[in-house]
C-alpha cells in the first residue's frame, strides 16, 4: 500500500490513481465494498469516486455509478466512433437479380412458381439477400395445397429503381421493343401486368 | 589433457559443489562463464589461461569422482587444452587457426552470453503485463459494421427478365421435333425401294422427289447415302461409281 | 462524425475524446490505422494520442504504446491493489528466457545463432512455449546456406514487457557499443591471456 507518512494531498491523488486502476482492470462493475477491499480502506472513497466521476466526465471515457456499482464506460455520445457503419456496395448474383424480376413481374408469387419460371431452382440463400437488400417480404400465404409463402416487392423496392408503383413496370412488347427480348413468347405466357390489372 | 604440471588451478575445496551442481549447468560454456565469473566481475579482465586451466581441473575432478561428462564437455576440455598448448608455443604467424584469435573469440562468445543473462534479468525484472500492468478485463470491443447496399440498375433488371422469357420460347423450341430423317428409318426405306433389283440403279432415283424443306431434303440424301454404304457393308447391295463425281450406281446383291 | 464548422480547439478535444473511447472500447491493442478508421481521419493523430498519453501518465490509468500498437492499462506501481483478483503469470525456465534475450536482442535470428550463442542446444520446447506466449514469431527465411528459419519478436512481446519498441530494450545501445550484438568479436578485443603460468 501507498507511504503512510505522505502529505494528505499526494495521499488523496495515490487514492485516485488506484481507484481508477481497480475499476479499470475489473472483469465487472464493482460495488464500494469491494473497492474499498482492492484500495485499502482509507478516506471517504465515495467522495473520491465521486471526484473522480467527474473529472472524467467531460472525457471520451466516463466513470459512472449503476445499481451502487461503479465502471468506466464510454461516452454515449461517442458511439458512432465504436461501431461506424460503413457501406459496402455490392452486386447481386445473377440469380437473384432474375429472382428480382420474376418476383417483381409476378408478385405475389410463390418459389415454386419462381422456380417454374426461371426453369431452375431458387436457393435459400437468394432469397435472404433480397431480403437484406430490403427489396422483397413475404407476403402471406397461397391458398393453395401446402399453403406456400408468397413473396413481393417492397416500397424500398420502387425507391430503389426509381418506379412510382409496379405499373411503371414495362411491358413484355416494351421489353422486346427494347431488344430485351429475343422472341415473342409463347401465347400461354400472359403477363400478369397489363391493363386489365391496371 | 593437462597433468601435474598444471595442478595449481582452482581451490581443491571448491570442487565437490561444482561436481554437485554439473547436473545444473547449461553446458560448458555456461560451465566457463561460471568459472570466468568467479574469477573476475569483468569478463573483460579475466585471464584466459587461468580459465582454461580451472575448467581443465574440474573435469579432471569430476572423472576422479567417476562422474558421467556429456560428451560436448570432454570435447570443450579438448578444445581447450588445444589452446592452452597453441597459446604457450612461441608465436606463429603461420598458425592455423591463430591461437589468438582462438581465445579472443572464446573470450567474446562468455562475454555475449552474460550479456544475454544480465539482458533477460532486466527483462524480467521490468514491469510485465499480467503482473504489474492491466489491460480491463472485458472490454466491449469495436466493430465495423457493414452495411450492405446492392447496386443493381433498372437495366440489369429488365434484361434479367428479358433472359427468363426468351429462355422460356427458346426451350419450347427445342423440345419440337427437328424434320430429319434417321439412319434407321433410312435403311430401311432404301432397303424396300431396291427389293431385288439387280439392275445398276442412280442412288439419286431412291430419294423423294417433292421434299420442299431443304434442310429435311439434306438430311435425307446424307441418310440415304450413309444407309446406301451400310447396305453394301452387309452384303446386301452393291455400289459402283465410274469416276469421281460421276452419278454412283446402285443394285441388290443376289 | 462531429460537426465541421466547430472551431479548432473543440475539434481536436472531440477528436481526443473519440480517440479515448474508441482505444478503451477496443478488445485489443489498435494500430494508428486501425484507430485512424474509427476516429474518421482527421489531424495529426498520432501527436493526439501522445498528448493523451501525456495527460495520462500521472494517471491510475495509462495509454501506452507497445510496437505500434496503442492501448490503456493499469500503471505498474499500483499492481498490489490488483494482483490478488488476477491469477499469476507462468515463470520462465531459464532456458527460456535466456533465448528470449537472445532472440529479443539479436532478431532475426536463426536456431543455429542462438544455440552457439548460448552454448547449448535449444530445445523444440523451449521455443514452443515462447511461440505459445505469443512472445516470438517466425520472421522468414536467412538467405544463406540450408536457408534456416529466422525468429523475431512480437507487438505482444513489447506489451508484455511494457517496452514502447525494441530500441527500448534494457541496455540495448550499451550492448550495440560493445560489440556484443554482432556475430564475429570486434578487432579491437583486447585479449587478457592473464598470468596464470607466470
Amino acid at each position: 500500500m501507498t507511504a503512510p507518512d505522505l502529505p494528505d494531498e499526494l495521499q488523496t491523488a495515490e487514492t485516485l490513481r488506484a481507484l481508477e486502476a481497480i475499476i479499470f482492470a475489473a472483469a465487472a462493475p464493482l460495488t464500494l465494498t469491494e473497492i474499498a477491499r482492492h484500495v485499502g480502506e482509507r478516506g471517504d472513497l465515495l467522495l473520491l469516486l465521486r471526484d473522480l466521476a467527474t473529472s472524467y466526465a467531460p472525457r471520451g471515457i466516463n466513470l459512472v455509478e449503476r445499481g451502487g456499482r461503479w465502471h468506466f464506460q464510454t461516452a454515449a455520445d461517442l458511439a458512432h466512433h465504436l461501431r461506424p457503419a460503413r457501406e459496402s456496395i455490392r452486386k447481386l448474383s445473377r440469380a437473384a437479380v432474375e429472382t428480382l424480376a420474376v418476383m417483381a413481374y409476378h408478385e405475389p408469387v410463390t418459389r415454386p412458381e419462381i422456380e417454374e419460371i426461371r426453369g431452375v431452382a431458387v436457393s435459400g440463400g437468394t432469397i435472404d439477400v433480397l431480403m437484406e437488400a430490403g427489396w422483397i417480404r413475404p407476403a402471406g400465404r397461397r391458398e393453395s395445397p401446402g399453403r406456400p409463402l408468397q413473396y413481393a416487392t417492397t416500397p424500398a423496392f420502387l425507391a430503389h429503381f426509381n418506379l412510382a408503383s409496379r405499373r411503371d413496370l414495362p411491358g413484355l412488347a416494351d421489353l422486346k421493343a427494347a431488344g430485351l427480348l429475343d422472341r415473342e413468347p409463347p401465347r400461354e405466357l400472359s403477363l400478369p401486368l397489363g391493363d386489365a390489372e391496371a | 589433457m593437462s597433468d601435474d604440471g598444471f595442478d595449481d588451478g582452482p581451490p581443491r575445496a571448491a570442487a565437490p559443489t561444482l561436481v554437485l551442481q554439473l547436473g545444473s549447468w547449461e553446458g560448458p560454456l555456461d560451465l566457463l562463464l561460471t568459472l570466468a565469473r568467479g574469477q573476475k566481475v569483468d569478463l573483460a579482465q579475466i585471464s584466459i589461461l587461468a580459465l582454461v586451466d580451472q575448467y581443465l581441473g574440474f573435469i579432471r575432478d569430476a572423472k576422479t569422482l567417476s562422474l558421467e561428462l556429456a560428451a560436448d564437455y570432454l570435447v570443450m576440455a579438448a578444445w581447450l587444452a588445444y589452446l592452452k598448448s597453441a597459446l604457450l608455443l612461441p608465436a606463429d604467424p603461420e598458425a592455423e587457426p591463430d591461437p589468438q584469435d582462438m581465445a579472443l573469440r572464446l573470450q567474446f562468445q562468455l562475454q555475449r552470453l552474460d550479456a544475454m543473462r544480465a539482458a533477460g534479468a532486466r527483462l524480467l525484472a521490468r514491469p510485465q503485463h499480467g503482473r504489474d500492468s492491466f489491460t480491463r478485463a472485458a472490454p466491449e470491443g469495436l466493430k465495423l459494421e457493414t452495411i450492405a447496399r446492392y447496386d443493381t440498375s433498372f437495366f440489369e433488371l429488365l434484361s434479367a427478365y428479358g433472359a427468363i422469357r426468351a429462355r422460356h420460347s427458346q426451350s419450347t423450341h427445342i423440345v419440337r421435333r427437328r424434320p430429319v430423317m434417321a439412319l434407321d428409318e433410312a435403311i430401311e426405306r432404301l432397303e424396300q425401294l431396291l427389293g431385288a433389283s439387280i439392275d445398276w440403279t442412280e442412288l439419286s432415283r431412291f430419294l423423294p422427289h417433292d421434299l420442299a424443306d431443304s434442310g429435311y431434303a439434306r438430311s435425307v440424301l446424307a441418310s440415304t447415302f450413309v444407309a446406301a454404304l451400310e447396305l453394301t457393308r452387309l452384303g446386301k447391295a452393291s455400289l459402283s461409281q465410274g469416276a469421281a463425281f460421276a452419278p454412283i450406281l446402285m443394285r441388290a446383291r443376289p
